[in-house]
């Protein structure tokens, strides 16, 4: 996090909003004062806290060695309760704050004051009612705590009296130098850690992998680790911004971008005043960044109430992606997805995909899907499909797709010999598990060796033999899809990060918007 | 003949001291041809008789525009008499004028006329192009078609400025009307590049001046070796 | 089955073809000619056998009391072996016929031709080389065979001489009253019979359920049979009709219309010279038919080596189905989840949809998602409001949807309130699983009871409590999903239907092409 | 003065046996006005003097077009005299018509000119109204906008034939370019009625006559009251 901006996003309350939807230039005056001013007043703000300082209290909250836990209760079903329970699976130093707590919980004795603790604890988990965080926080700052999650809803989102209360809170972080995820967010998670700032149930399903989720909500942050678990994918971390009164995207994607668990970054975004910090940080990033915007259709009043947020502006948001190099998805299955075979794959040279598929008609479909998805389908050399018509004589379709017709001994050399295509960027296969076939591993262990380019694999078949011998190719590095359709649409993202992330100079590099849409 | 000379920073600056929310369209043509943008040839003038003067100096046909501050909504200005097209020797341009005078003088505001070279639409594409200040995204350009392929079919293709002229290019070609540009039913293609250079422009004039609003030209008159700006409006920040 | 233009659908051979993908009318002659003549010969030559026949020989053929296998091997990996295997599942007596074979298989005795069996076998699985099959057809014929399911390719999916085999295949099948499946078919199932007249494992997995899939392909016909599976969910049938040298669309529609087991059909299109006939069909019928057309670029030769058809014209399948009642899907996952939403609720009345969350940012990907497809997200009743609000004081968004904010015990009853609502057609829930909590089942009953509307529920959660609670949902006859989208596709599948079947005579009946999609 | 007397099936009929691959656009227009759908005044004639006549009965402006059974692109024909409009007076369509008759004796072949009431195409919008036998579909039927909306954009709706007027309407509605319908820019709003019973025409004329293959108006002008169709094609089965 630099010094600068931060408080724009949420500071004076409510102003993170976005224009209308006026898709040609108008004459229409625009709400931008509100923001510009708020942008100077936060420059000036964020003036107090050195960069390197926040940085570190970024770092603290997402990598804590202990957590005071604020509001701590022995009362099963309270926040209180259930964030204690939930901090407790972590490995480090645990307190559970309160007041009014007597004894102890969960075996820890209760502490009245987070300054009261004999430590410095770098995260503090928030389980007060609203009013009460903006004193608590300057409390926090007093005991040296690195970052805070602010559970409560009731500041910016709810407008008026909250708007005030999230100002009085930012202006408490500013001065006591504390990091802030949220408020009005459910928190966060690292499986790899054991470490659950949350309140809610069912965490410790989700594997550890190599995912990061960074959502605007809480929510559907939720939905998607779940998503994710339900698929046997592991994530490195599962964050929900909330308001973002003081960690936004910025902050999120570069810690995750330095996080050595995370290979790719899943972002969820309604809408954000600082569009342009997003599109320029997903932009710098090394780790490769995949975006579900939520925004087609004007939700209106809807998302206004939720995170303090009117949706955004589609189009921009559309056409900003692509040129900042981020793959788009539409649903929280694509983004699961395709962010797999860009954490899984090797980095595509290009949109060119060769398709090999062991069944004429999900291989129809796959095709018609990569195409509208922008994805070239070159013809194979000549030496490929010599290799192909040897292994296949008298195939009934020797170009691009190659079909094999069926599940074969030597289904994995016709996939090697499109992989070695030249002409080819990223392979696709699909094949319909067959039982005393099995799938093409040791094969396809050698291709991967061989070449350096995405391959992934699609089949179906039932859900215990899928889950036993799809695992088999995932070690090799090969992401696996259950239906046609899904194994094309994490072809797609690999096609439009290849595409969005050209080499300006080669000729083909082209941002391809409406190419990939 | 067109009057380039001091403007760009200075002439934001006056508008600003002046309060105004706008450009005129000489100040916000010469802000463009700057950047290399083709603009017609016109000339500022404040009588009839100079209107005429101006009009044999750039040559017949011309075109006589109502040039005020706070005048932005030309063609509906003054009844009708804001814009007039095709004029064709001095009588017309001198009637034209003075309609203008007169107008501005019923309405009680100061008002020049901005005598221009006429231009002829069926030689090229109306290509409208624009760039706003997103309150979100920062600066922002937009190209599209002139007419309905614009307004009704909201066939735009939008950028984060500043962009590069390859960037610009490409947007022409994701606009579902691309095919036109090379050319349709046996009229001559036009200049993508041209069109691509006003779209840099615009939105490297946004990106550098913060006072200014929005930017629209339109039409930007894509011809088979050019593309000229034939009208420009140019909005400022109104705090 | 009617006797009229059956042949016409392959007649000739190689004649299942579109014509090109022209959006305006153009002056150029479209390959017309073929078909047209072809229809005609067809309808001479289908004079032979009366349609009430036809249609016995086509319920004898999906409904069989005893199989010939013909080709039958004892050799384990050859289709002859598979297909014997996999007969022997069902009940009925089943027959392995094989000149060559000696002794027995799986412990019964081979005969020698199909006509030495001392039965009339209802159905024949054929598992002999293409050149091979006209002839057998005759036998089966002599036999008293009611149907045959046909496994080789070779026939005018080939072209040349393939079309020339497929044409003999016909005459053979006419002049002997035999219904065909195929050729070039994977064949069929019925899980409820332990039916398995195919070659291919693992399709006892697959369970009984209540979707009819009827594909164009084999293959995706198992891409979308083991996606039910992978879901939980089960068929009545799973059909692939390979070249469709007799038995059509219309054939198998119609057969599984009147199968009481089916309660939705699943379609799937590459392309048909019969496409008006395939539409009067999915009208005519009383079962919902639920769409997926694959066809929307140009997969040109490849279609065209696959089953004698190339991909048909997208827009005139899209209008098509809209204008005669069928809502269409863009994937295998959305033709199962809109099936089963079909296949479970009753027949919504309209298109508004009541979106009731416990998240607010899986409710705004869900509203986004609706309004892109065309549902309508009315206002609620004053008294609905009054309702909600009394549950939910200072709710932070009391409209449609209604956002709880978090789950809670009053959640069912915010349901219920939204499904009792009379702008309401369609309610769409969104809950993440709380642990303590659980879903409002006992609630929810009530409101089943009560109300005769569609209610489809979408959550997240631990794979393994889903697969516990979710189908207690269920069992309400409530369909379940497991991500926003998903659940707002198979909503969206609900409203296409209402809007696409409405009266005529009501206002709002558009046929809805644009909105939908 | 529309010459309908005796087409419909026995115009199919004659120009079957004729072993010819189109209709005329008088015979086209009178199998359309016999359903109902409105066509400009017009008539046959055979030489420039009868031309001349028939504009006096019909009114000024006139449009002459060369009417031959080989002729299907009239304006490209002839070097471009195979289309002539807004003729205001008898010199001019007498010119016109003889023009068509030197130009068909040159190429040999047989033509008559098709002398028919002038439109003023400002007044209403031009719709293309199309139907065609699919092979795999039968009749269908589809509406576009004139121009670049259809050609380039490619804003169509299509239909299986036949349709219902509400049907058809619906079809105007799911256009991109359907707000044109209801007035753009200051223009009133045109008949969707008109010319949804257009598309209802095309398509029940498909559906009954298995000898047509192709049906296109082009334009049909959409006015504020009825929808005329300017041109029409009917192309028929070659076998």
């Amino acid at each position: 996090m630099d010094g600068s901006g931060e408080t724009a996003r949420n500071g004076t309350g409510g102003i993170d909003r976005s224009a209308g939807r006026e898709t040609i230039v108008s004459a229409d005056s625009r709400p931008v004062d509100a923001v510009s001013a708020d942008r100077e007043s936060g420059r000036e703000k964020t003036f107090i806290v050195l960069p390197e300082l926040r940085t570190m209290s970024v770092t603290r909250l997402f990598d804590p060695g202990s957590i005071a836990v604020i509001g701590a209760s022995d009362t099963p079903g309270k926040i209180g309760y259930e964030a204690m329970r939930n901090a407790l699976e972590f490995g480090g130093d645990v307190y559970p704050v309160n007041p009014s707590g007597e004894g102890d919980v969960f075996g820890r004795e209760f502490v009245a004051s987070v300054t009261e603790i004999d430590d410095d604890p770098d995260l503090a988990l928030l389980c007060v009612p609203a009013a009460a965080v903006p004193d608590v926080i300057e409390e926090c700052g007093e005991a040296g705590v690195g970052g805070a999650v602010i559970f409560a809803g009731g500041f910016a989102e709810t407008g008026g009296d909250g708007e005030q209360l999230q100002e009085r809170l930012i202006d408490a972080a500013e001065s006591s130098g504390v990091a802030l995820l949220g408020p009005n967010t459910s928190g966060f998670l690292v499986p790899e850690k054991n470490l659950y700032a949350t309140f809610t149930t069912d965490l410790e399903t989700i594997p550890a992998g190599n995912l990061a989720i960074v959502a605007q909500s809480g929510g559907l942050s939720y939905s998607l680790g779940f998503r994710a678990q339900n698929l046997g994918i592991g994530v490195s971390a599962m964050v929900g911004l909330g308001n973002r009164a003081n960690i936004g995207f910025k902050e999120a994607i570069e810690y995750f971008d330095d996080d050595e668990r995370t290979e790719t970054i899943l972002l969820h975004v309604e809408g954000t005043a600082d569009a342009r910090e997003l599109l320029e940080t997903c932009e710098s990033v090394d780790t490769p960044v995949v975006a579900y915007h939520v925004g087609e259709q004007d939700v209106g009043d809807f998302a206004e109430s939720h995170t303090g947020a009117l949706t955004g502006e589609y189009e921009l948001y559309k056409a900003g992606f692509a040129q900042y190099g981020v793959p788009t998805v539409r649903s929280c299955a694509e983004l699961i997805d395709a962010g797999t075979a860009l954490a899984t794959c090797p980095e595509p040279d290009g949109p060119n995909v060769g398709v090999v598929t062991a069944q004429a008609g999900p291989g129809i479909a796959i095709t018609d899907r990569l195409k509208a998805n922008g994805a070239v389908l070159p013809s194979l050399t000549e030496e490929t499909q010599d290799v192909v018509e040897e292994i296949l004589p008298g195939i009934t379709f020797s170009e691009n797709p190659v079909d094999t017709g069926r599940p074969m001994p030597e289904f994995g050399e016709v996939v090697g010999a499109v992989a070695r295509d030249e002409n080819v960027d990223v392979v696709l296969v699909y094949e319909l598990y067959e039982k005393g076939l099995g799938y093409p591993v040791e094969t396809l262990e050698e291709v991967v060796e061989d070449v350096d380019k995405p391959i992934v694999f699609a089949s179906g078949g039932p859900e215990r033999v899928l889950d036993e011998e799809l695992p088999k190719l995932e070690e090799l590095g090969i992401p696996t899809y259950r239906t046609p359709e899904s194994g094309a649409d994490a072809v797609a993202g690999l096609v439009q990060y290849a595409r969005r992330n050209a080499d300006p100079n080669v000729d083909d590099a082209v941002s391809g918007v409406t190419a990939d849409e | 003949m067109t009057d380039i000379s001091g403007i760009g920073r200075s002439v934001l600056e006056t508008a600003r001291d002046e309060q105004r929310t706008a450009l005129t369209e000489a100040e916000a043509k010469g802000l463009l041809a700057e950047r290399g943008l083709s603009v017609p040839d016109h000339e500022t003038v404040d009588s009839p008789e100079a209107a005429v003067e101006a009009a044999e100096e750039i040559g017949y046909p011309v075109v006589a525009k109502v040039s005020a501050p706070s005048v932005q909504h030309k063609s509906e200005w003054g009844g009708g008499v804001g814009v007039a097209v095709g004029l064709e020797n001095p009588e017309s341009v001198r009637t034209a004028a003075a309609d203008i005078f007169d107008a501005a003088n019923g309405a009680g505001i100061d008002a020049s006329v901005l005598v221009e070279e006429g231009a002829d639409l069926e030689a090229g594409l109306e290509v409208i192009v624009g760039g706003t200040r997103d309150p979100s995204f920062g600066p922002t350009v937009l190209v599209g078609l002139g007419g309905i392929t614009v307004e009704v079919l909201q066939d735009t293709s939008h950028r984060i400025a500043p962009v590069s002229t390859a960037e610009a290019v490409e947007m022409t070609r994701e606009l579902e009307a691309s095919p036109l540009f090379d050319g349709y039913r046996g009229s001559p293609a036009v200049d993508r590049e041209a069109v691509a250079e006003a779209i840099v422009a615009v939105g490297d004039v946004l990106d550098e001046h913060e006072s200014i609003r929005e930017i629209e030209i339109n039409p930007l008159l894509a011809e088979s070796d050019r593309a000229v700006a034939l009208d420009a409006l140019v909005s400022l920040d109104d705090d």
